[in-house]
Parts: C-alpha cells; structure tokens; sequence
C-alpha cells in the first residue's frame, strides 16, 4: 500500500539528509511504529506519506501510484482518505473542538445530522464529551492533542498516520488511545505512528522501523530497540 | 451536505471573533469609499458649476447699419438654426442706447443729447447664449462669416480660459481619481491579504484534510463580501452626514450661490449609494478571492 | 549591554523577513500621505489661482466734472494711501473717449464726431488694483465718500461670487482634508495594529522571559519609524513623478495659463518632503509605541 | 520558596477547577515531579508559580512574597531569576535558534560577547550544535523542544519551570536532558518539572506531586504512581 522507493528528503538551507535512500513497503491493514531519536526524519517519513513535499529522490507509491504525479485534485481526494495528528496539533484556534472536527467530515460533504451524531461520538471515545464548545486556546496540551487524534479517526481513513500522538498523555490515557487505534487497525486501517514511548511500542507488538539521521537503522517486530 | 448557510454562519463568526481583522478591512473599504465619494462630488459639482457658468455666457452679434430689416430677421434666423444656441435675443438701435446710455450717471442726458442730433452711433444686434461653451469659437466663425454681420464679441479670452479651467480641472480630477483608486485599491488588496496572513494556519490545515480549493475560498470570499457591504453601508452614511454637515455650515456662513446647486445631490447621493454597494461587495469578495487563491497556490 | 545597534539590525531584519506586513504599512503611510499631498497641492493651487484673479479684478473710480484738477489730484494721494491699494492709474477724459470709441468698429468716426460737438461725457476716472479682493467693499466705502467721486464701479456681483466662491473651497477643503486625514490616520494606526496582532505571539513570550516593557517595545517603534520614513520617501518620490507627469500632460494638450501657476511646486515639493519624512516618521513611531503598549496592557 | 496556601484556580467560562485548595510548599533546591492524568492541573500550577494568571482564591508565596502583589515591574524581575519551558515550546519564530535563546540573556543586559559565549555553549550541551543559524520552522520537534530548554537554563536561573520538557524526545536524548536538569539542581536552581514520562520519573528519585482533576493526590519520594 506503501512504497518507498529509494526515497531520500533533504531540505533547502540544510545540506544534510533528513531522509536517505529509504526502501520499504508497508502492506495494507499494517500497525507499523516508527522510532529513533529525535531529529531521525520520522516526521520527514510522515510527511513525505501525506504530500506535504514530494522526495528529492526516488519515489512514493501509494496504492502503485507515485504520489509525485498526483494532480491538486487528486491530493485532495487522497487526503481525504488519511487521518492524520501532527506533532504540533494543528488545530484551527478559531474554531471549537466540535468545529474542529467536524469540518473534517464537512470535508465529505456528510449531512449535518450525521456529522453532529458521529463527532459527538468520537469526542466521547477520546473522553473529551463536554468539552465540544470549548475552544483550543482553553485546554490542556493532552485534551488538544485528544482533539487532534478526533479529527483524525471521525472518517474512518484507510490510512492514519500520527506523530507522537501520546506525546503529551500520560500512561493511562496513552494506552487507552492506543487501544482506540488497535481497533481502528483492526477495522482495516493502515497506520505509521512515528513514537518515543518505549512503553507504548513494548507493550504493543508490532512492526518497529528503526531510523537514525536519516537511515534505517532496523525494521522488525515487537519492542523499542532503539 | 454543507449548506450556504454554514458559510454564513461561519462568517458570521468569524467576522465576530476576529473583531481586529474585521474591523480593518471595514475601514479600508469605507476609507476607499470615502476617497472615492468626496471626490465623485467634487467633480460632479465642479462641472455642474461650470455648466452653470457657461450657460450664463452671453455672444453679442453686431449688424451694420447698412442692411435691409429682412436681412436682419434672415441672419436672425440662421443664428437660431446654428447648432448649440439656446437662446437668441434681438436688440434694437433704440434699446442698445437706452441700456448705454444708463451706464452713465449724470452725463446721460448730454450724451442722449449727442446722439439725438448726430443720430444713433449704436448697431443693431443679436444676443446669443449657447448650451456648450466649447462651440462659441465655431459660432464665432460661421455667423461672422454672415454677410452684414460686422462683429462678433464673446469675451474670447474669457472663456478659453474657463475651458482650459475646465479641462485642467477634468483631467487633474480624473489623475487623481485615478490615483487615488489605486491607492484605496492597494490598502484594501493589502489589508485582506494581512487578515489572510493572519489566518493562514487555517489554510494550511483545511488543505491537511483535503478540503477542495472552492471549500476554503468560500468561507473568506463571504466573509469578504459581507466585509465590503458593511463598509459600503458606512460609507454611504459618513457621506450623507458629512454632506449634510457641509450643506448645513454653508448656510451658516452665508447665503451662498453655491449652496443651492449642492443641493440636487439629496437625490444623488441614493444613486451613489447602489455604485458603493456594489463595489464593496465586488471588492471584498474578489479581493478575498484574490488573496486567498494567491496562498493557495504559493503553499502546498 | 543590548546597544541601539542590535534594535536597528533586529528591525531590519524584521523588515525583510515580514515583507508582507512591512508592505503593507509602508503602503498606508504611502497612501496617507498621497492623499495629504494632492490635497495640499490642490489646496495651494486654487488660492494662488484666486489670488491671481483677485489681483487682475480692477476698481474704476469716476470723478465729477466739476472738480478742479487739484482736487483730482487730492483724490488720487488718498486712493494710493488707502490700505490694500496695489496700483492707481488716472484716465483722463480724452484717453477714456478714445478707448471708448475704440469698441464701436465703423461706427467709431460718427460717435467722436458726436462728442466733438457736444463736449465729452466721459469722466475722469482712477482706475484700481488691489491686493486682496475681500477689501474692494471697505475701499468703495471709504472712496465713495470723498468729495468729487460720482461713481465707483467694481463688479460687486462677481467680486461677492469669487470670494464666496473662495470661501466655500477653502472650507470644504479644510473638511475634506479633516476626514480624510482621520482616514488615513485610522487605516495606518489599524495596519500597525495587524502587524503586532500578526506578531502578538512574540510579545508574549518576551513578556515570559522578563523583558521589560521598554525592550518590547523598542524595536516595534525602531521598526514602526523606520516603515514611515520609508513610506514617506515613496510618498514623495510618487507625489514628485505624479506632479511632473500632470506638468507633462498640460504642456502637450495645450499651453494653458494654469501651466505656469503650479510650476512654483517644483521648489515648494522640498518642503512638503520635509514634513511628509517627519510625518511618517511620527506617526511610524507613535503608532507603533500606541500599538504595542496597548496590546501590552490588555495581555497579562 | 515555593508555597501554595489554599490556592484555587478556575478559567473564565469553565466551571469546573482546574486546581482546588492546593496546600504545598517547595524548598529551595528541590526537584519535584509534577504527574497526573491529562487535565489534572500541572500546567495550571506551573503556569501560576509564573504569575501567568492570579489564583482565583488562595495565595502563592515565593520567597514569602505574596505574588498577587507584586507589580509589574517586580513580575519582570522575577522572571529574569525564572527559567521556563513550555509545553508548546513558545519559541519566536521570526529568530533564529541562535536569538531565540540570546534574547532571554540580553533581557539581562549581559554583554554580546558573552551571550555569544553562553548560547553556543549551551547549545552544545542539549545537542544542537550547528543550529544555531537554524528557524524553528526547520526543526524536528525534539529539536524544538531543546531550544526552549536551552532558553530556559541559560541564565541559571533560581527556579526552573519545566512543562514536558522531554515530551517530543526519544529516551536516550531525554535521560541526557534529565542528567543536565539535574546538574543544574545540584547547583542550586530549584526544579518544577510536569511531566508524563514514567520512565524518567521512575529512574530520578525524587519528590513526585501528584495531580487529579485539580486535587493533590499524592506527594511522595520517588516512583511514577499514578
Ligand atoms: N524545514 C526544514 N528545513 C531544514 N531542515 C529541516 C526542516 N525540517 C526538518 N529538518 C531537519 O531534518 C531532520 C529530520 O527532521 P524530522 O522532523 O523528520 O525529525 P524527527 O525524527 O521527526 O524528530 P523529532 O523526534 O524530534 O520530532 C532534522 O535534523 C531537522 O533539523
Ligand atoms: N484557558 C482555559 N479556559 C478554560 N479551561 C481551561 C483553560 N486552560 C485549561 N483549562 C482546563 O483546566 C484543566 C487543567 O488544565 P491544565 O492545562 O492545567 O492540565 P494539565 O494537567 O497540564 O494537562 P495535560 O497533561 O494534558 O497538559 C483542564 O481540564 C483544562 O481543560
Ligand atoms: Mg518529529
Ligand atoms: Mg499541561
């Protein structure tokens, strides 16, 4: 579902490789997490997956198509089909959290009935009900993180891809979540979850890909080995 | 399905919670406006007045004394069909002295004395006025060319320099309209642009989610044209109340010639109002539209 | 020690990272200042206009032809002594008949004829110039009552409708530039308030760090003053081009009078810079301290 | 030095507390641990010790000092001998890496020879080395993140304020990061760090004050219980 193809990403004004030669292929329905220390490029990898820039070299197959020749309307519907939490949220401040997202689903031209029903809904399995009227600016750095990880999931996306999506939970919420995406998974989800939290990553056994200043440095199941 | 009314509600919202943005991109287009509007009145009154000057200018046509009656009344009659006379008014021998004749204080008897014995030295003539001060000069030519006709006197330099006055006025008021619009145009291009700016982690994060280009740009375009009528609707209010200010200190001050021919523009300024209506609605949304497409292209 | 050095590298580097609030608040100041200068200039234009006219308009002053010639005389001392009286010239009767006569064409021989005979029923007369217009009525007052003078005669109707004329452009402008200033003035201080809004964020954290109110503010104000000068300088580069351009325009569409009435402001532009680079440097500076020390208040 | 008496905060359009009756006290020279679920209040109470906002009842004394009476002045001096990392980091992002962190020591007035000296040396020490030149925009999140904490020590300051300051780093980064904190206590700068990290609570023996829904629920000597 997942292609990389000799993939390397470096930035204009930084001369080294935020991403170098990468080979890999995640399958359909695959829970693959993504560690190393920081400044490896699992957020390079991350973003290369979502077009938010094209590889300086090589290509990205998706589905065996190079995302590179995507046209903008394309993108959009590929979009569409992704779920995605970023490491900084991202969350639009001048809307609520019901707002935030459900214009996610506004997206898909859902009726509003629908939409109100489902984000309630979600709000409720991240444990942020009551807190639909609120505004980003009035919570917690977890709560906004819970919003962002809302909006990710509300579409059920075939792929999802979450940086550091527990990065500013604490255990028990964290594992929660995670469950939340084992389900997700389950359901047919394809998921990259680029993670520091060797609690997490033991305690779930998947598919761990090692990155180290650009490289793999390792890609095999179960275990924060890093 | 996303209604309409959502993206006005959104609006609506926004328009509320971003007051500061708001509020700027209102005042760019009333100040436009009221650029504009001033000087829309400006000119309109500058050529009303001018109108006024150059209908009340006055052609004498002399005849010579040496012509039948029927030639008189001939000539009088092609100076009526020449094209831009509005009125044409004859003067005898007898009425030229009288009206002469009153100019001179306590020497006017002696001088009807003079003439009643060396007979009357004055000519027959026409008094003409025109309906466009630019053709006096063509007047001049044709009817001099009349036979007995001797002179033709209209305060020649008089009225080129009203015209060149006119034409000054015209073309520095069109420069500066000009000039102005672009100015009023710039603030206002520049102020979406800023509230855009202001907003563009918006952009960048509607586009994360694969909203199509037309679902990001009609929130701001509504937003922009609701912006734009608002500051159309409070433009269009300053003006009258400034106007009605200007009207009122006039008569005030004096019972002024003037003050009667701002007057007509009660009625004008509801004409304006649709024109300013118009353009703020135009200016918002396509500004928006502008900038909006503009981010939308240059971010990924 | 942070010295001045670091504010002014700091602002300019700010300058050219935020190219597009940098833009945008030179371009108010830029346009606030075209619009104070056309104004200005338009405003300096008609009154030297006006005073030109007022300084052609001539008073005729006829005298009684029953006076002795020192009389005349005594009459023409107290003319040139009464205040506001630039020119006196005297018109004897000879000179008035003939410039009289000189109007009727063929009938010019019979009407000296006439007078030959009858004597001549012009009178002597001064002819006047002033230098202020709006004194012609005192001076007809004070002329009228001396001893020997007939008549004075100088255009009361058109003389009322110029300086009437006069007024109301005077005082419309003077609004015109009071609103439009307060435009200007807002759409500058509502830029400067984006651009900090814009950068509200670092005014936050430096409050975070412990930054005393002092050092947040400096470089807003270094750079507010600096985007003003900037702005100005364009202003009157603009405004210089623009005046030369509609010089340029006048001579090719014909050789107007008024031409040679704005050519004074190609010396009077340096002045105006004067007060435009000081302007925007004020309004720079102070719009940006009124800014951020606001925004300073209101945030914790 | 740091004392809690009775303090209570609520936000604006929140009735719920998001601290209630906190009775605290934290010596000069401790380093405590603030953990809890999501939501608890640990940025609450942090973001008080900062005079961010005034409690809503109660008083906070530092160094017996009532903080709701200090004034504006006063405020700013304080927080020159305060060091503080946010949970979203706060960094400017027109500076470069480089003045992000100087501006905090020309806050100080210290010469630029010197500031250059410092930043650069403290910069190596959290591993970025060669940034300095660097946008925030063009860093990982990891990398961020050590700005802030290299703004934040820079001047040495007398207490340090630590909102998840290892949130967004990978294990090894972060124990070096717990390894310079710790140094820097020892040198005497007393430590408030929130934090969900188990494994770096577990492995810093330190008093750990425990937070749930706005009430203490624990205050002890070492280990992440919640
Ligand atoms: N816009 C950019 N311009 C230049 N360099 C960049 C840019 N974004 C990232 N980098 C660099 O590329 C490298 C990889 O960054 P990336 O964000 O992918 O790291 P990461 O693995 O996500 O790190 P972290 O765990 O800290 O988030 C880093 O060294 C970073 O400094
Ligand atoms: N500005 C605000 N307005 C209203 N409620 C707020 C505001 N800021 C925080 N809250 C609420 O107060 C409570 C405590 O927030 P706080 O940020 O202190 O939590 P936290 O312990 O730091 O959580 P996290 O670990 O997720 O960062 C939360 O329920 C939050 O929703
Ligand atoms: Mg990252
Ligand atoms: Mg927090």
């Amino acid at each position: 579902m997942i292609k990389f193809e000799n993939v390397s990403k470096t930035y204009d004004g930084n001369e080294l490789f935020a991403l170098k030669n990468i080979q890999l292929h995640i399958e359909k329905g695959e829970f693959v997490f993504l560690v190393g220390p920081s400044g490896a490029g699992k957020s390079t990898f991350l973003r290369l997956i979502l077009k938010d820039f094209d590889p300086s070299d090589g290509k990205i197959l998706l589905n065996e198509i190079n995302t590179k020749t995507l046209k903008k309307a394309e993108v959009q519907r590929l979009r569409r089909r992704m779920g995605v939490v970023f490491q900084d949220f991202k969350l639009l401040e001048g809307k609520t959290v019901f707002e935030n997202v459900a214009f996610a689903m506004e997206v898909l031209r859902r009726d509003s009935k629908t939409i109100r029903k489902r984000v309630l809904q979600v709000l409720e399995i991240v444990g942020l009900d009551g807190m639909a009227e609120r505004y980003p600016v009035a919570m917690s750095g977890g709560e906004r993180q819970r919003v962002a990880i809302a909006r990710a999931i509300i579409n059920g996306p075939d792929i999802l891809i979450c940086d550091e999506p527990t990065g500013n939970l604490d255990p028990r919420t964290s594992f929660g979540i995670m469950k939340l995406l084992e389900n997700i998974n389950k359901f047919g989800t394809t998921i990259v979850m680029a993670t520091h939290d060797k609690q997490v990553v033991d305690a779930f056994n998947k598919r761990v890909i090692i990155l180290d200043r650009g490289l793999v440095k390792g890609d095999r199941q179960g275990g924060y080995f890093y | 399905m996303r209604t309409f009314f959502n993206f006005f509600r959104d609006a609506y919202h926004n328009i509320k919670r971003n007051t500061l943005m708001s509020t700027a991109s209102i005042a760019s287009v009333v100040a436009a406006l009221i650029i504009m509007g001033i000087i829309l009145i400006l000119a309109i009154n500058v050529n009303y007045v001018v109108k006024q000057v150059e209908e009340s200018l006055e052609m004498k046509i002399y005849l010579s004394d040496n012509i039948a009656d029927e030639r008189v009344s001939e000539i009088g009659e092609f100076i009526k069909a020449t094209p831009h006379v509005a009125t044409v008014e004859y003067l005898s021998k007898e009425k030229a002295l009288e009206e002469f004749a009153s100019w001179f204080g306590e020497n006017e008897d002696k001088l009807l004395q003079g003439y009643a014995q060396n007979g009357n030295p004055l000519p027959r003539s026409y008094v003409v006025k025109v309906d466009d001060a630019a053709y006096l000069e063509n007047i001049y030519d044709t009817v001099m060319a009349q036979e007995g006709v001797t002179d033709v006197v209209y305060g020649k330099e008089y009225v080129d320099v009203l015209l060149r006055f006119n034409r000054a006025i015209n073309m520095v008021s069109f420069v500066i309209v000009v000039i102005l619009s672009l100015v009023s145009l710039f603030t206002i291009y520049n102020t979406i642009k800023l509230t855009i700016y202001a907003r563009r982690d918006d952009v960048e994060i509607m586009k994360y989610v694969g909203a199509s280009n037309a679902y990001i740009q009609m929130p701001f375009i509504i937003e922009g044209s609701v912006l734009g009528l608002i500051g159309a609707g409070a433009a269009i209010l300053l003006i009258r109340g400034a106007y009605t200010m200007i009207l009122g200190m006039m008569q005030v001050n004096a019972a002024l010639p003037l003050s009667t021919t701002l007057a007509p523009f009660g009625m004008v300024i509801y004409q304006i109002a649709i024109y300013f209506l118009i353009y703020g609605f135009v200016i918002g949304a396509a500004g928006s539209l502008i900038s909006v497409s503009k981010f939308l292209r240059t971010s990924r």
